[in-house]
């Protein structure tokens, strides 16, 4: 029903990535192909009604699964959690490739908090797992290690200063 | 009974003693810091007290703001709740120098058992096992390698005044002490304003339980039996329950350790509710180690056996109420499971996960109790503990709970941010818990022994296809922004 | 125990059903007409059946669908919840013919208790007191008038297929007969396909108490005592509670109705879960009313106060599994209190209010146990019952089973819709609620001394600042269009 | 801060009708003040944090109401409901105006539901109180009785006919 909602008839192709693994998905009015890499594709009809805010009843050949959209890629089926990127070709492509370059590495925040200590000042060596910055959350603390053998480029926060997830803290080259 | 209580707490407890307050026919004061202006304790509160700015140290901490907020509102009781000031000894004297009555026990008993070193000595007295150990605080380096190597390594690092496993390291060689009494000391000064450690020896795979007594001011005073709080991570409880599974099999052990902690509670002479902690090794040998003050966290599993009203009881005492129940009269009946949901992803080592809820669907039916500190729409703020809500279940046995606890779980929607609840129905499944062996080490062993079951390719397929529909409904999800970055963040950090 | 159980009802009963099939480790079906594609038992089921279009004639009650659907999804047992064909003995037969287990008592017992009359004679034949009145049908007006003589006016017109109600009308005077009897059997034949309708003596200000029982195929039988359902609106429970304020006082009356109870039952060779319905008058002569041959909607309350899951032990003895509970095991602990939350307006006579449910917040915490059917954005159908949810409670005591009821009332906020949340807020606070003076002529008596509290002004303040400001926040609240329609015609109706 | 959020600085004024009764509130920036007929008016601080999506947490000097938006003009305060409606002057006054005029009245369904049957034909006399339709809902059969005696001047519906709160069913002339 979703499907028809949205009032396209032909099918729409999306790229995913699903728990790290890559997929194609083709959506067409309550039908759907996935192909999912190493395994054989599978075909079905579906019906999805909205339940509330986000989430959606999909019934598919009597089986019923209750989906809910958690927000930031999570995507809960019948409690089960999946990590789900929805790309264009293109995005996918260009995301794939920043993960194994090895020139500046950005170090960054893995959760909004408050920065407690800075443990490497600009220009210092640090070896592979060395503690960079102490991060605190919700009375939890958290050290930032070095990702990998290097110089410390730059750093871009101070004590006390609050980041969010994913602020670039320092970068090691 | 009192005609208004302040309660000097906030989330899912403020909201658990509001209730109770407001059951027992009491006006209730809540109190709240500029995060906490809308919080579910606010709302459901009479009245409501504002205390100061977000950090703990400038409102949840500080005794003059709440003592003068509980004299406005003319507040004759304050229960402290857990944390923050439920155990420090001056703020139950500033109570009652100001002519309110600490719900709790007497300033002499929090003092005593607040130094783990002095409840040690009590303990001792009273003809109670402790684990060996340190009867003093750390003062020099020298010394501390000393006792560590009598105690022989592995040793565990305590703070004095600690509690919730803050300040607390487990050092496995000689090397490690220095370092660690430095982390411990300085991570117990931040969160207890005093930076005494201690060494105990480290009792390997023992199960933690702890048993709950309740006492009046007249000196008669039961034990409510036993908690299984061996699953544990960071030294957190996770998940408890009662009957402990070891119980089960060896009732007499219930008994057996209901009268030392009754020994050591006497001692003290300690009245209101209290927990006393005990570590039981392979051979059901136990050590106390150490009390808790007030009322616990994981309460719940307690009340739901027994059909008793911790919170409740803790009112009556206070105001100068009998404890009207005698130790035959207490009745162990069915199993409950707790599970304490929070805002933090398992599958990031637990890294916190404040932020908005922008939905909320919670577990309800039979044998269901939540006891929950928030709302959809609500933002779950940085600057506090991470406990969202607790999820309680209670069954006649111990298998219908942990399968009606996985009911209850799934049955529970957080969007918004990242809480454990997928991470405890797989524990649910897990064999180990099922057959209850558990011990301290078992969310360690959990994770080495886990494998993430490959899903039903239907199911995944689901899971994208939502994902795809959501795309195309912007009102269904949050900006994919944030996703790329969290991912993104997610893999570099599973890189390190 | 089966492998897969069909659900064959809807709403809160479905989701409640559906739970404890998954508790018990077994695979659900539910299944749905057009109105209830998402509903929350098929969000919750693991697999989901249509059977057709809203109208329950079309969908809920069709025998040839239900059992078509069971077949398909390999379902070996049926439960069937209660209203729809719950009570139909065709049904439980087609199940048995198609190979598959009705969950519930044997089809002969259901035919015979399902004729009021029949079940009549079995009670006068068991030994059983019954109140006076035909013990047949009513062929024609002037038996009727005659019968109506005899007994003495105010006489009861009842459907002999019927319950809930539906179908009954009271009458006072020889004048008003024909037009009941025209009424109460149009109303019968609409309900049950069946018009048959027949007279009893109006028992004036009974008690409505009833006994649930509970027993194996191997002719194991017991009662789980009494519930009070004296409160009641158009001849519908609002209100239920175990134990009733009558038997609290008279303990002995538990054991002699319970044992009547069982007495009938066994003459009609019953087992699974029935409920045996009682009137007992001012002095406490009990006079046996009707036999539900199916779980009821209030037994939550039951399974409350003896921890005994009534819907799991239903699955377990249609699974052919022995009762291994004695009469001595079942004790009654502490006080339960259940409220039918139903989509209505009862400043408004008790109209339905269907529509969209545009936010939900439901009450949780200790003691609070509340069976839903609902979930925020869902739009309840104006073809079913305005059931919503059971919101019940239990406590030590039925004084804080009360205090905790309305802590629980003020915790739950249905937007979008009208509900009579509020007015059970009211009822907890009657003095003779609280006393426990109860009848089935309460809520006629409780709207005639009824006085609305003038709020203090502040409150009222409160109200209009706070509609002033939703008006400013768009998202806030629905159009204000129905608003004006809904108080126009609200005035209408209070001028007539 | 609901006040200040709206960003006006003098006060705006509304009038009220409050379960059946005219009141007059000026709302300014976390002040406000009610007058209701027959009570002295009060004026106070305030201060509205919302609370989720429709609901919010109202102080006045240490009070703590929780307040929620029913929808249809029903407003609950601590779990207390109120019938409210806020109109300008205008509005108002046609309203009051539009309850005691005595031409033809419209009788109204009550509730949204099904016309199971119509009792009464176009030009019949009926008195005060007659029985004219029956509609029913969820499983409950609600009678409109005539408002008032007169003449039917118009059937607006017809047995089968589903309707909502608040249509017109028949007139009364």
């Amino acid at each position: 029903m979703a499907a028809n909602r949205s009032g396209d008839t032909v099918a729409v192709k999306y790229e995913i990535l699903i728990d790290g693994k890559a997929a194609a998905l083709s959506v067409a009015v309550e039908r759907f192909e996935y192909r999912r890499e190493g395994c054989t594709a599978i075909e079905r009809d579906y019906s999805a009604a909205p339940a509330g805010d986000g989430t959606w009843s999909i019934l598919i050949d009597g089986r019923s699964y209750a989906v809910a959209i958690l927000g930031a890629g999570e995507v809960s089926v019948n409690g089960r959690l999946f990590h789900v990127d929805v790309f264009d070709p293109r995005e996918l492509r260009g995301r794939r490739s920043a993960a194994d370059h090895d020139g500046p590495q950005a170090v960054t925040a893995p959760m909004p908090g408050r920065v407690i200590r800075v443990l490497a000042e600009p220009g210092q060596e640090v070896a592979a797992g060395e503690g960079l910055i102490v991060v605190e959350a919700m009375k939890m603390q958290n050290e930032m290690k070095s990702p990998r053998a290097g110089r410390v480029a730059a750093v871009r926060t101070a004590a006390g200063a609050t980041v969010s997830a994913g602020d670039v803290l320092l970068v090691i080259e | 009974m009192f005609r208004k209580v302040l309660v000097a707490n906030r989330g899912e407890i403020a909201v658990r003693i509001v209730r109770a307050v407001r059951e027992s026919g009491v006006a209730s004061v809540a109190v709240y810091s500029e995060a906490d202006r809308a919080s579910l304790a606010v709302l459901m509160a009479d009245e409501a007290a504002y205390l100061g700015p977000a950090p703990a140290s400038e409102s949840y901490l500080c005794i003059d703001k709440i003592v003068d907020a509980a004299q406005r509102h003319g507040a004759e009781a304050i229960h402290p709740g857990y944390g923050f000031l439920s155990e420090n000894s001056e703020f139950a004297e500033a109570c009652e120098a100001a002519g309110i009555v600490f719900i709790g026990p007497p300033a002499a008993a929090i003092r005593q058992m607040g130094s783990k070193t002095a409840a040690r000595k009590l303990a001792i007295a009273a003809g109670a096992p402790v684990v060996p150990g340190t009867e003093s605080a750390i003062d020099n380096l020298t010394n501390a390698k000393e006792t560590a190597r009598r105690l022989g390594y592995p040793v565990l690092l305590k703070a004095s005044a600690g509690g919730g496993g803050k300040g607390m390291r487990r050092v496995d060689r000689e090397a490690d002490l220095e370092a660690a009494i430095r982390d411990a000391s300085s991570e117990a000064l931040r969160a207890f304003q005093n930076g005494e450690v201690y060494l105990e020896k480290l009792v390997l795979e023992p199960r933690h339980i702890e048993i709950q007594i309740l006492g009046d001011r007249d000196g008669h005073m039961i034990h409510l039996g036993e908690r299984e709080c061996s699953i544990q991570r960071r030294h957190q409880k996770v998940i408890e329950e009662c009957p402990s599974p070891v119980m089960s099999e060896h009732p007499e052990l219930r008994q057996r350790m209901g009268e030392a902690a009754l020994r050591i509670a006497r001692a003290a002479n300690y009245y209101n509710a209290g927990t006393l902690e005990f570590l039981v090794d392979r051979d059901r040998t136990f050590y106390f180690l150490e009390m808790n003050t007030r009322l616990q966290v994981e309460h719940p599993v307690t009340e739901l056996v027994t059909g008793l009203d911790l919170v409740q009881w803790q009112l009556r005492i206070a105001a100068g109420e009998g404890l009207t129940i005698r130790q035959e009269d207490v009745r162990w009946s069915g199993a409950a499971v707790e599970c304490r949901i929070y805002a933090e992803d398992p599958d990031r080592q637990f890294l916190p996960s404040p932020g908005q809820i922008t939905r909320l669907t919670e577990p309800a039916g039979p044998g269901v109790r939540l006891d929950s500190g928030v709302y959809e729409g609500w933002t779950v703020p940085l600057d506090y503990d991470p406990l969202l809500a607790k999820l309680a279940v209670w069954a006649p046995s111990r298998a219908t709970a942990i399968a009606r606890m996985k009911r209850a779980l799934a049955d529970y929607t957080i969007a918004g941010i990242r809480t454990n609840c997928a991470f405890f129905a797989e524990i649910m499944d897990d064999a180990e818990f099922r057959a209850g062996r558990l011990s301290t080490a078992f969310l360690d062993e959990f994770f080495a022994r886990r494998k993430v079951h490959e899903p039903a390719l239907e199911t995944e397929a689901v899971a994208a296809l939502a994902a795809a529909l959501a795309q195309r409904k912007p009102t269904a999800a949050p900006s994919t922004a944030p996703t790329s970055q969290w991912l993104q963040t997610g893999r570099e950090t599973l890189l390190r």
